[in-house]
């Protein structure tokens, strides 16, 4: 996947705006931002990031494209969506950090193991493969992600809370085998892979 | 022939069995009082979720969205899409707008679907099931049915986000929604409508990912309910309700508190206060039992 | 009134405000005949509800006694108060205008001696002090009230209140019959000075002026600090009147926002730097003034007055469009939240009183206006297709006083230069 | 002309009858006051009362009325009676309203407003009816001349001419368009606000030359300028050293500005290649003609940084203070050349604050819409050459960095040509009327680059307000120049952009059109332009003492040969300033003199010691503390009824003889409330305020002379919003008065 990092770094030399601008989702919005900080004030996770999203639109058009992509904070949005309602230029914030996520991810510089890269990673194979979410084998598949030592330890402590589903008829053990599908699956992915050729073709990342 | 006929979303978490079953089965039993019409959208596919973005990217997004759309059009024409739950409404309500704003991505996303065989013509609307309640219907027909007041019974109404932004229902304000608090009031509970946690966060997918950030917001969700001494928080949203009901375990473990609020959908409100059973109001889906109700259901 | 009372020479000034009461006077001292119409009962507009100007510091009734005596003194302005324009017909040179004039209820016979007022016992919302105190229903709108005549409310004026106002003059200046008439007027040339008004502060949720007693405009906060206001000048706060002494001051709160006023109001960051020096005359060092801000928009020779508050120890700047307002549930206090943008703060604040810098939002704002007029994407006016009616003051663009003055007396000569012309294509 | 009848008119509505025996008023008036008409009735301001005065006047010959009922400020249009000199008496406002209530206070309240009656009786005896200005015959020019031929100045020419008026427009230079002609492009003016437009000039400058009413002279500045609105004769050069003569009516000065020179910004690299200010730019931009921009070398410029605020908002001292206000509306349109001509320029607009109000937001959008970047940081250091380096701390990254460009443009301030600094030519003047000859070598010096070249005795500009801008003091009253008849316009008057300028020039040439017009009606100016009385002397008694020309707020009085004061009524403000000046007091009013007012406190009853009344003298300025005053009535605030207040155009116009007058009469006190003085005067007559402080501290000496301690006598700032306060003030006072007993002058009086 670097590759398609180093590519890019050769496509837009120093003009990273340009680049996101070009291949992140809404990344033609950025260079709209005047730097109020209303979206940085109104995190729920605002705490826990490194840089606020009004700091990253400004990273960007200083050109500081290592340290954007390789940051963890848009990876802390829960899609609240308080910034986009408050912001005052009408930036789409969240799919703006969505867009920069998932562009760092695909030039395979996004931070590694960064759990919610992990989970969504996870969470996508889940869905595409049967077109509905198993939230069952997707809730193991999330525990055990990080190999079976750790995941015991976090399925015990989720023990009483996932029987409790169970009892409550809101998790089928048997899901393990199958579970909920789309009927016509050769579409739904067919769809998927068109839908990811053109995007490709689009963002510059197939030739 | 019903009052009201819709193509219906019910979401990978409100099919039957998953975690949000008991949403089903309260919606279910709410629209039969209500005289509401739902079919399903046949062979319907996941919405990819707030968290899809990181693998899936935005036309693929946009691409299984506008299946769904493409089918309910082509199976179930001229009839609204209802959702019940906020990320399905709220994923397929950003795809429509996006696309019908966009022509290239309009263009570029039925390219993809004729992979399938399927067009999106731009026709169809998206609607959540509480903007069907209050726009639809209204609150005197939703109040009509109530057999069984909530009577005394103080609810938090916790709005959440994704009903609540970035489209939200008409005419409320992102800060201060008032419409689970009219819900409760017309079925006779006492609503708290100065619940300060009525929007914030309940860290959505998050709660898998990162959750101690999670519970935290989860944390502060609760003890503020519990502040205006609520004896149940109402919700929307299955990924709330779910949140905030499942991680109470949780945050107790951690923190030596003992959390137990039940958190229930104004669904299941609804199929209580209009007579119907514990069972089918999904009382036996929560996790936290709420006695409360399920008194007033078995009176 | 007939129409007779005008002419194609006559110029007809919409608005009594300080843009108004210039664009008349300024024109009917170089001998033009001028109609000043009035929506509410008294000129003075805006300004007369400030306490103080910036930079000076002076007080706006010192000119509008100027203005009021210029006025006095000159027989070519006729004032129309509790006057609206409903339509205009016609075009440059040759206006038909239809003005609505509601009923005061009071005649020229006034004296305002005050006896009606003492007669009567219910009250309304005192207009002059944007409601936050309340006036009886039989008032004068302020001391500098021009006409200086009582007003009957509406509301008492088929009711034994309204008989014991009428029994109690001795002037037989209450006519409880007056009833809303219609007035044609011809007329070369208008000024539309229909001023501003600020932003419903309501709209602005993250900021919940509407849940918390506590969180007030900055119009507002210029009436508690004037001695003329519902606190005789202390700056006590609504929600308790405890005393406020730390106080925040939010700017752009509606402007220079898509969602709310696209434009920069322009007044804002000086009437919030002005309002700190408010708080210091009241409370010396103890009192403490936090300006929340994006820009500080204090342009010319208006630095100096920056400059000088940034000298001031009890002033504090935060370079931050606050996030959202919460309320302290112990002690009423705002709480706000955001983070500070140099550097990257987050705060979490209290204070005793936020002040919410509302923007300008043009008065004829969703006003049906003659189809003529052009108007930009902020409603203020830039004037008519056929140039004979011409946008003054506030009406035509968020302007301070002074640039409203210019801007009023700029639109007078225009104004003129329409009725010239016509005099001109008469006489040929 | 007629024989003066004198008629008193007293009015008992509004509770006057109730609380007042109007009957001993009425006799008083006759027989104290010496009217021969004395009329009373119960509701004077009513149609009945107004016709019944009318009616005297036209039948009974009444030709002055001592009118006591309500305040002057009340009633002001029943009470007009154009034809004859009116006194008003104020028993409501003054009486009636602020004397406590209850019967204890009945006989002080009496007292009180037979005192005022008295006075309105004696006041309007001294009365002359104005009639205006009598040399207005010679004062009938209405002509404008226009000084500058800037857009400014353009504009001014034209608003007057499409108003029916003549203009006279002089440029210095061989050209019309000024600053405005080097522009490649202008901020937009009205909506969309979104791109940069054509400057308009070569229209402007069609419209201009091709007006019949406009008379054109370039290469040419104002030699001299004399006279006053109506009849200003001004001499104008031509660069050929033609001299040639115009009359005009009144003057709108568009001098225009010159950009902050950056050779004074070394450290941002003022002076080194490719670094420029925004003049230069423009220059660029006009050669590449909307193609690539280039630089003074030839190179395309690929990227570029616009530093804002060069040598502004400078608190060291060292630079401009200010904000020029138009500089980021004008580095964003520049952006804008760059991103039109090629968007893949590097664009970097560098500000600590962005300042464009109003709907610049839209236009500060556009420039973000089409990738210009800005960055919130503060530069510290400029180095030009092949590849520029501005280094700067980035306020929002929190970071020393610094960014490279092909090209630097320095946003630079304006600084305004507003000719001589008077405070600086005052001092030069009198050192060289002293004879001094350095004095005078360096006044000729001054000369050279005076705008207007006055002969007046207070010098040959217009006073220089803040940051040597000619600009107003009031903000309700932006045009209030104290050169009356000549108005400041454009970025001469005060920083600005060309949309202000060009609205500023409007608005000026309607001031300099009312000028005219007052001029030729013998009016005043601002702020009494109904006044139709005039200053006249009895130059017979003057002593020369020039304290008159000297004191004059508005430069209207010259000197002749003799050193005598000469009048020039149409600069005159009517603020009487010259009449408190004058130690022999041979300068009045018709309608306002030494008389009018001494008679008024001559007129009072003071009572003696052992009736324990005392008798305070206020003297109020009549445009703030005046209304403060009836204020406090309306408002039923009440004060000591000990007082008896005197409204005055200015404290500047109090003579100290009225002081004296009073003390030696045996008043107790003289309290005299005037408007705030100092850096941000309240007085509406400029330095009136000051003055008055400034002789009152000099009084000091005459009154120990007089054995009267000189806390009897005290002057305070009162502003209009001060109703409490003046009632509070006189209290006070008259607490003190008490505390210090009787004056020793009673009795002698």
């Amino acid at each position: 996947m670097s590759d398609l990092n180093t590519q890019a770094v050769a496509r837009y030399k120093n003009n990273f705006l340009r680049e996101v601008e070009e291949r992140v989702e809404e990344g033609d919005m950025v260079k709209m931002c005047m730097q109020c900080g209303v979206c940085a004030g109104s995190c729920p996770l605002g705490p826990h990031w490194q840089h606020s999203p009004q700091k990253i639109f400004m990273m960007i058009r200083a050109g500081k494209r290592e340290e954007v992509l390789t940051s963890d904070s848009m990876w802390m949005c829960t899609s609240c969506y308080n910034c986009i309602v408050r912001c005052p230029r009408q930036l789409p914030i969240t799919h703006i950090m969505h867009g920069l996520a998932n562009y760092a991810h695909r030039l395979g510089i996004a931070p590694k193991g960064q759990p919610t890269r992990e989970f969504a990673k996870t969470f996508w194979n889940n869905l595409i493969k049967k077109g509905r979410v198993n939230e069952l084998t997707l809730t193991l598949a999330h525990y055990f992600a990080n190999g079976i030592g750790p995941g015991i330890q976090i399925a015990l402590n989720m023990q009483k809370i996932g029987l409790g589903m169970v009892l409550a008829g809101r998790l089928n053990p048997m899901e393990i085998f199958g579970g909920h599908s789309v009927k016509d699956l050769n579409g739904f992915h067919a769809v998927l892979a068109k839908a990811k050729e053109i995007e490709d073709r689009k963002k510059g990342f197939s030739a | 022939m019903a009052k009201k006929e819709y193509a219906f979303y019910p979401g990978c978490s409100s099919q039957a069995k998953s975690s949000a079953a008991n949403y089903l089965t309260s919606v279910n039993t709410m629209c039969d009082k209500l005289d509401i019409k739902l079919t399903e959208i046949p062979d319907w596919n996941c919405c990819g979720a707030s968290i899809g973005y990181a693998e899936g990217g935005e036309l693929p997004r946009l691409a299984i969205n506008a299946r769904n759309f493409a089918l309910a059009e082509q199976h179930l024409p001229g009839k609204d899409i209802v959702a019940t739950c906020a990320a399905c409404w709220l994923g397929a309500r950003e795809t429509k707008e996006r696309l019908d704003h966009t022509s290239q991505l309009m263009k570029e996303t039925n390219e993809a679907l004729a992979a399938a065989g399927l067009k999106y013509e731009g026709k169809v609307n998206i609607r959540h099931m509480v903007e069907v309640l209050i726009e639809d219907l209204g609150y005197d027909a939703i109040k009509a049915p109530v057999v069984k007041p909530l009577e005394g019974l103080k609810i938090a109404g916790y709005v959440g986000c994704q009903t609540n932004r970035p489209f939200g229902i008409d005419g409320e304000s992102f800060e201060n929604p008032k419409y689970l608090d009219k819900f409760i009031e017309v079925l006779g509970g006492e609503p708290i409508e100065k619940y300060e946690q009525k929007v914030a966060c309940c860290g959505g997918a998050l709660a898998f990912s990162e959750p101690e950030k999670s519970q935290k917001q989860i944390r502060d969700i609760v003890e503020s309910a519990l502040d205006h001494q609520a004896e149940l928080i109402v919700t929307p949203c299955p990924l709330c309700q779910a949140n905030v009901e499942v991680y109470q375990s949780e945050i107790n473990r951690k923190n030596g508190t003992k959390f137990a609020v039940p958190v229930v959908y104004y669904s299941q409100l609804m199929a209580v206060a209009y007579g119907s059973s514990a069972k089918d109001a999904g009382l036996n889906g929560q996790l936290i039992r709420t006695e409360a109700l399920e008194k007033i259901a078995n009176r | 009134m007939t129409a007779s009372i005008a002419t194609g020479q006559t110029i007809l000034v919409v608005g009594g405000g300080i843009s108004g009461m210039t664009a008349a006077l300024e024109a009917a001292e170089c001998g033009k005949q001028v109609i000043l119409v009035e929506k509410t009962p008294t000129l003075g507009g805006r300004t007369a509800q400030l306490y103080r100007y910036f930079p000076k510091m002076c007080h706006p009734t010192c000119g509008l006694e100027i203005n009021l005596r210029r006025l006095k003194g000159n027989p070519n302005v006729r004032v129309m108060t509790l006057t609206e324009v409903t339509a205009v017909a016609g075009s440059r040179g040759n206006y038909a205008v239809t003005l609505k004039v509601a009923p005061r209820h009071v005649t020229e016979n006034c004296t305002a001696c005050g006896d009606c007022g003492k007669a009567v016992t219910s009250e309304i919302a005192d207009a002059y002090n944007y409601g936050l105190g309340k006036v009886k229903a039989a008032y004068l709108p302020h001391a500098m009230a021009y006409p200086q005549r009582y007003v009957i409310d509406p509301s008492i004026a088929g009711t034994a209140e309204g008989e014991a106002a009428k029994a109690a003059c001795k002037y037989g200046a209450v006519d409880l019959g007056m009833q809303e008439e219609t007035v044609q007027l011809n007329v070369g040339a208008v000024v539309w000075a229909t001023g501003w008004r600020p932003y419903d502060a309501n709209k602005i949720q993250p900021y919940g002026y509407d849940r918390y007693a506590n969180v007030i405009t900055s119009v507002e906060f210029e009436r508690l600090a004037d001695p003329h206001g519902p606190t005789g000048g202390k700056i006590l706060r609504p929600g308790d009147g405890k005393e406020a002494k730390n106080i925040a001051f939010i700017q752009c709160a509606g402007s220079r926002d898509e969602n709310h006023l696209r434009h920069c109001s322009r007044i804002c960051c000086m009437a919030s730097l002005k309002q700190t020096q408010y708080v210091r005359e009241a409370w010396g060092d103890e009192g403490k003034s936090t300006i929340y801000y994006i820009d500080i928009r204090a342009i010319d020779r208006f630095e100096d007055f920056y400059q000088m508050v940034q000298k001031d120890a009890t002033v504090s700047f935060v370079k931050s469009k606050v996030a959202r307002i919460a309320e302290n549930k112990d002690n009423g206090n705002p709480v706000l939240h955001g983070v500070d943008t140099e550097g990257y703060h987050r705060y979490a604040t209290e204070h005793d009183l936020v002040v919410l810098a509302v923007g300008m939002e043009p008065e004829v704002t969703g006003v049906k206006l003659p189809d003529d007029i052009i108007l930009d994407s902020s409603n203020f006016i830039e004037g008519s297709r056929d140039g004979g009616m011409i946008g003054a003051g506030a009406a035509s663009s968020p302007l301070d006083v002074n640039r409203a003055v210019q801007s009023a007396t700029a639109a007078s000569l225009r104004a003129i230069q329409v009725i010239h012309k016509n005099a001109a294509t008469e006489n040929a | 002309m007629a024989d003066n009848k004198f008629a008193a008119y007293i009015c008992s509505g509004c509770g006057l009858g109730d609380k007042l025996d109007v009957g001993s008023l009425e006799k008083i008036a006759q027989k104290e006051g010496k009217m021969t008409v004395v009329k009373n009735h119960p509701f004077l301001c009513s149609a009945s009362g107004v016709q019944m005065i009318k009616d005297d006047i036209a039948n009974e010959g009444v030709t002055h009325l001592c009118i006591a009922a309500c305040s002057r400020r009340a009633k002001t249009e029943a009470f007009n009676f154009p034809t004859a000199a009116v006194s008003r008496t104020n028993l409501r406002e003054g009486v009636l309203w602020v004397v406590a209530e209850g019967s204890d206070h009945d006989e002080v309240r009496q007292e009180m407003a037979e005192d005022y009656v008295r006075m309105g009786c004696a006041e309007v005896k001294k009365m002359k009816l104005p009639e205006g200005n009598p040399n207005r015959d010679q004062a009938q020019n209405k002509r404008i001349l226009v000084v500058g031929g800037g857009m400014s100045g353009m504009t001014a020419a034209l608003a007057a001419a499409e108003a029916g008026y003549e203009a006279v427009l002089v440029e210095k230079t061989g050209a019309l368009g000024g600053f405005a002609a080097n522009l490649w492009k202008r901020v937009p003016f009205s909506s969309p606000y979104a791109e940069p437009q054509a400057t308009g000039v070569e229209e402007m400058v069609a419209k201009v030359t091709g007006n019949t009413r406009i008379k054109l002279h370039l290469n040419t500045t104002v030699a001299e300028t004399g006279g006053a609105p109506g009849r200003f004769t001004v001499k104008l050069a031509r660069e050929s050293g033609a001299v040639s003569d115009e009359t005009v009516g009144a003057i709108v000065q568009a001098s225009g500005f010159t950009p902050y020179d950056m050779a004074k910004l070394p450290e941002l690299g003022g002076g080194q290649a490719n670094v420029v200010d925004q003049a230069g730019l423009e220059a660029l931009a006009k050669t590449a003609n909307g193609g690539a921009i280039k630089r003074a070398d030839g190179k395309i410029v690929t990227s570029v940084v616009f530093v804002q605020c060069a040598g502004q908002r400078d608190d060291t001292g060292t630079h401009l203070s200010y904000c020029s206000g138009h500089c980021c509306a004008t580095s964003i349109k520049q952006a804008m050349y760059f991103k039109d001509a090629n968007p893949d320029v590097d664009t970097v607009v560098m500000y600590t604050d962005l300042r464009v109000p109003g709907m610049g937001e839209d236009f500060y959008r556009s420039a973000q819409q089409k990738g210009v970047i800005f960055t919130k940081g503060k530069a510290s250091k400029v180095t030009g050459g092949d590849s520029c380096k501005v280094e700067f701390s980035d306020l929002i990254l929190d970071e020393q960095t610094s960014v490279d460009a092909d090209l630097v443009v320095l946003a630079t301030g304006q600084v305004a040509n507003a000719g001589v600094n008077l405070d600086a030519w005052t001092e030069v003047n009198t050192a060289a009327e002293g004879g001094n000859e350095e004095a005078k070598v360096k006044r000729s010096g001054m000369k050279t680059i005076s705008v207007l070249n006055l002969n007046y005795r207070q010098g040959p500009d217009m006073p220089q307000f803040k940051h040597g801008f000619a600009d107003s003091h009031f903000i309700c009253f932006p045009y209030e120049t104290r050169r009356t008849g000549i108005y400041a316009a454009g970025p001469t008057r005060r920083p600005m952009d060309m949309l202000q300028a060009t609205e500023d020039a409007t608005g000026a040439a309607m001031k300099a059109i009312q000028a005219v017009e007052n001029a030729a009606q013998g009016r005043a100016a601002h702020p009494r332009a109904w006044d139709l009385s005039f200053p006249s002397a009895r130059l017979e008694g003057c002593t020369q003492c020039k304290r008159c020309t000297v004191e004059c707020p508005f430069g209207a009085i010259d000197e002749d040969e003799k050193r005598f004061p000469v009048f020039n009524e149409q600069r005159c403000r009517r603020c009487g300033t010259c009449m408190g000046a004058c130690p022999v007091r041979v300068i009045s009013f018709e309608n306002y003199s030494c008389d009018t007012v001494g008679s008024q406190i001559k007129a009072v009853n003071v009572p003696d010691e052992d009736e324990e009344k005392p008798r305070i003298l206020i003297l109020a300025c009549e445009n703030d503390a005046y209304p403060a005053l009836d204020m406090a009535g309306v408002q039923r605030l009440s004060y000591s009824a000990y007082v008896r207040a005197i409204p005055v155009r200015c404290l500047g116009s109090v003579n100290t003889i009225w002081i004296t007058d009073a003390l030696n009469g045996g008043y107790d006190g003289v309290m005299m409330m005037g408007c705030k003085k100092g850096d941000d005067y309240q007085c509406h007559f400029v330095k009136g305020s000051e003055m008055a402080h400034y002789r009152m501290s000099k009084i000091g000496d005459t009154l120990k002379q007089m054995g009267i301690e000189p806390e009897r006598v005290v002057t305070e700032e009162v502003a209009i919003t001060d109703n409490a306060r003046v009632a509070k003030l006189i209290n006070d006072y008259a607490a003190q008065i008490n505390d210090l007993g009787p004056s020793p002058m009673k009795g002698f009086g």
